[in-house]
C-alpha cells in the first residue's frame, strides 16, 4: 500500500518535473519561462518528497522530508519574486 | 521499489540536463540563473530520492541544500542592481515594461 | 565499476581545468578553472580512498579542509582580480595582452 | 541500474564542467559552475561521502556562487567583464589531455591503496564519526593550520583594501526595501539556518556534519541576512569580530598545549577528555570558521563600488 502511494507520487512528481523543465525550454520569453519553472518545480519536488515520504522510517526522517520542501518553497518563491524584477528594472542592462 | 527509485532519479537527472541547456543557451542572465534554480530543485530531489535508496542520512545533505538553494540567487539579483548592492523591488517596475519585456537583453 | 567512472570523471575533469588555466585568458575564468582542477582532484583522491573494503575516512577528511581552503583561495584571487580591474581596466595579465594593450 | 544512474551524473558533471571552460562570457561560466557543485555534491553522495556531500553542497554551489557573481558584477562596473571568444589553443589541449590520460594512467596501473583500518582507534577517539574524529583528533595538526590558513586568506583580502576605505564596514554598502521580498526572507532564513548549523556541529561527533559543514552554513545565512540589509557588515579594527575570528584557532593551541602539559604530547587529546575537549574546541572552530568564511565572501571594505 506504501509502496503503490510512492509509485503513484514519484510518478506524478518526475510530470511535474519534466514538464517544468519543457516549459523552460519551450516558452517564447523570459516572464513565461519563470512561470512554469515556479509552479512546476515546487509541485514536483512536493510530490517526489511526498512519495519518499511513505518509505521513511522515523518520525524525524519524516519532519526533515516536509522541512526540506518547506524551505525550498520559501526560496522558489523569493526567487521568481526577486530575478523577475531584476530582469524588470534592468531590461538595458548588459 | 530500488529499481523503480533508481529510474526515477536518473529521469530527474535527465530533466536537469534539458534546464541545463536553458542555462546555455540564455539568452539574458535572468534566464540563466532561473534554469540554475530548477537545477538546485532538481538536485533536492534527486538526493531525496537517493535518502531513500542509501541512507537517509542523505535528507541533511538535502536540507542544507533547499536552505542554501536561494543564496546565489541572492546574489545574483544584488550583483544586477545598479550599485551591486540593491534590491530589484526598491524601483518601482518602468511604466512600459510589458513592451520592454519582450526585448530580451543578451549578456556579454 | 561506479568508482572507476568517478575516478575518470575525476581525472577528466582535471585535464578540463587545466585547458581552462591555460587557454583561457579572463581570469575570472581561470579561477573557474583553477576550482575544477581541485574538485577533479579531490573526486580523483575520494574514489581512490573508497577502493578498499572499508570507506577510508581520511581522504574525507583531507577533501573537506580542501573545499574550505580552495574556497579561501578562490576569495583571495577575486580580490586580487578586483583590486586589477580597479588600477587597470582590465581582468586578463598584461602578458597575455595583443600588440594594441587590449585585453585579448 | 546503479552504474547507469552514476553515469548519467558524471555525463552530467562532465558537461558542466565542459559548459564553464567553453564559450563566451565570463557569466554564463560562473552559473554552470554554481551546477557544477550541486552535481559534484550529488556525486559525493553516490560515493558514501555524505560529509563531503554536506560540505560541497554548503561551499560549492553556495557561497562559491555568491562569490563569483559578486565578482563578475564588480568587474562588469568597472568594465571588465567582457571576454572575447579564445580560438582553439593546442598546446593547453595536449597539456590538459596529457595531465588526463595520466590520472586517468594511474588509476589503472597503480595498486590499490590499503587503507588504514581505524575501527580499533575510534573508541579512544571520543566521537564515532571517523571523519570528525580525523579531523579533530587523529589528523589535528591538518585542521589547526587549515584554520590559521583560513586567517592568512582573509588577511590577504583586506590589504586589497584602499586607505580611504578601511574604516567603512567590509563588502558593498548593502540594502534593500524594508518590507519587500529580500528583507522578509533574511529575517525567516537566519533563525533556521542557525539551528540548522548548530545542530550540524553538534550531530557530527556521531554521524553527518561537522565543525567545517555547520559554520558553512552559519556563514552562508549571515551573508544572507547582511545582503538583505537586516544585519550590518562589520568593520575591519571591530574587537568582537577579530576576537571571534582567532577563538578558534586558540582555543585548538590552547587545547593541544593542555595536551602537552598533561603528558599526552602536543595535539594529543587524552582518551578520558576526548569528547568534550573535541566539542569546544568544534565550538569554537565553528565559530571562526563561519566568521571567517561570511567575511571572504563579503570582499575588502568598498566604499568606491558605489559610484564606480
Amino acid at each position: 500500500m506504501a509502496d503503490l502511494a510512492t509509485y503513484i507520487l514519484t510518478a506524478s512528481g518526475l510530470v511535474f518535473f519534466i514538464a517544468g523543465t519543457v516549459g523552460l525550454i519551450r516558452f517564447p520569453d523570459t516572464f513565461s519561462r519563470l512561470h512554469a519553472l515556479t509552479k512546476a518545480d515546487n509541485l514536483g519536488l512536493g510530490l517526489i518528497a511526498g512519495g519518499v515520504a511513505f518509505q521513511t522510517e522515523t518520525w524525524a526522517q519524516l519532519a526533515m522530508l516536509t522541512l526540506i520542501w518547506v524551505l525550498a518553497l520559501l526560496a522558489a518563491g523569493t526567487v521568481a519574486q526577486l530575478v523577475a524584477r531584476a530582469a524588470l528594472s534592468t531590461p538595458e542592462q548588459k | 521499489m530500488t529499481v523503480w527509485l533508481h529510474i526515477v532519479a536518473i529521469v530527474l537527472l535527465a530533466s536537469l540536463g534539458g534546464a541545463l541547456w536553458r542555462v546555455w543557451r540564455g539568452p539574458s542572465p535572468a534566464d540563466r540563473m532561473m534554469a540554475a534554480q530548477l537545477v538546485g530543485t532538481g538536485g533536492v530531489a534527486v538526493l531525496v530520492v537517493l535518502a531513500a535508496l542509501q541512507d537517509w542520512t542523505l535528507l541533511v545533505v538535502a536540507l542544507a541544500l533547499a536552505l542554501l538553494a536561494a543564496l546565489a540567487a541572492v546574489g545574483f539579483v544584488k550583483a544586477e542592481s545598479p550599485d551591486g548592492a540593491g534590491d530589484p523591488e526598491e524601483t518601482d517596475p518602468p511604466e512600459d515594461w510589458r513592451t520592454n519585456s519582450q526585448k530580451v537583453p543578451q549578456d556579454g | 565499476m561506479s568508482l572507476t567512472i568517478f575516478a575518470l570523471t575525476g581525472a577528466a575533469l582535471i585535464g578540463l581545468g587545466v585547458y581552462g588555466l591555460l587557454a583561457r585568458l579572463h581570469l575570472l575564468r581561470r579561477i573557474i578553472a583553477f576550482n575544477l582542477i581541485g574538485s577533479g582532484l579531490f573526486l580523483f583522491f575520494g574514489a581512490t580512498g573508497a577502493r578498499g573494503e572499508i570507506l577510508d575516512p581520511i581522504p574525507q577528511a583531507l577533501i573537506i579542509t580542501g573545499i574550505v581552503v580552495a574556497l579561501s583561495a578562490s576569495a583571495l584571487a577575486v580580490g586580487l582580480v578586483v583590486a586589477l580591474a580597479q588600477g587597470s581596466g582590465r581582468a586578463s595579465l598584461p602578458e597575455d595582452e595583443d600588440a594594441e594593450g587590449r585585453a585579448p | 541500474m546503479s552504474a547507469a544512474l552514476d553515469l548519467a551524473l558524471c555525463a552530467l558533471i562532465l558537461g558542466v564542467g565542459l559548459a564553464s571552460m567553453a564559450g563566451r562570457g565570463v557569466f554564463r561560466a560562473a552559473i554552470f559552475f554554481i551546477t557544477y557543485g550541486l552535481l559534484v555534491a550529488i556525486g559525493w553522495a553516490r560515493l558514501g561521502a555524505y560529509d563531503v556531500a554536506l560540505a560541497e553542497a554548503a561551499i560549492g554551489s553556495g557561497l562559491t556562487g555568491v562569490l563569483l557573481l559578486a565578482a563578475h558584477g564588480r568587474l562588469r562596473r568597472l568594465r571588465a567583464a567582457a571576454e572575447s571568444l579564445s580560438r582553439f589553443n593546442l598546446p593547453a589541449a595536449i597539456a590538459g589531455g596529457g595531465v588526463a590520460l595520466s590520472f586517468g594512467w594511474a588509476w589503472f596501473a597503480l595498486p590499490v591503496p590499503r587503507a588504514p583500518d581505524l575501527t580499533y582507534a575510534l573508541p579512544q577517539a571520543g566521537v564515532g564519526n571517523p571523519v570528525t574524529a580525523v579531523l579533530l583528533n587523529f589528523r589535528a595538526w591538518d585542521t589547526l593550520v587549515e584554520s590559521i590558513v583560513l586567517l592568512a586568506a582573509l588577511i590577504g583580502v583586506w590589504m586589497m583594501a584602499r586607505d580611504a576605505d578601511w574604516d567603512a564596514p567590509l563588502g558593498l554598502r548593502y540594502h534593500a526595501r524594508p518590507s519587500g521580498v529580500l528583507a522578509s526572507f533574511g529575517r525567516i532564513l537566519p533563525p533556521v539556518g542557525l539551528i540548522f548549523g548548530v545542530y550540524l556541529v553538534w550531530a557530527g561527533a556521531e554521524s553527518t556534519g561537522g565543525a567545517f559543514q555547520g559554520g558553512t552554513v552559519l556563514a552562508a545565512v549571515g551573508l544572507v541576512a547582511m545582503m538583505a540589509g537586516i544585519m550590518r557588515p562589520p568593520r575591519v579594527a571591530q574587537g568582537a569580530w577579530r576576537a571571534a575570528l582567532v577563538l578558534g584557532p586558540v582555543v585548538f593551541l590552547g587545547s593541544g598545549l593542555a595536551g602537552a602539559a598533561l603528558g599526552a604530547g602536543f595535539l594529543t587529546l587524552p582518551e578520558a577528555l576526548a569528547k568534550p575537549a573535541i566539542l569546544t574546541i568544534e565550538a569554537a572552530l565553528t565559530v571562526s570558521i563561519a566568521v571567517t568564511l561570511a567575511l571572504l565572501v563579503l570582499g575588502p571594505p568598498d566604499e568606491g563600488g558605489q559610484q564606480a
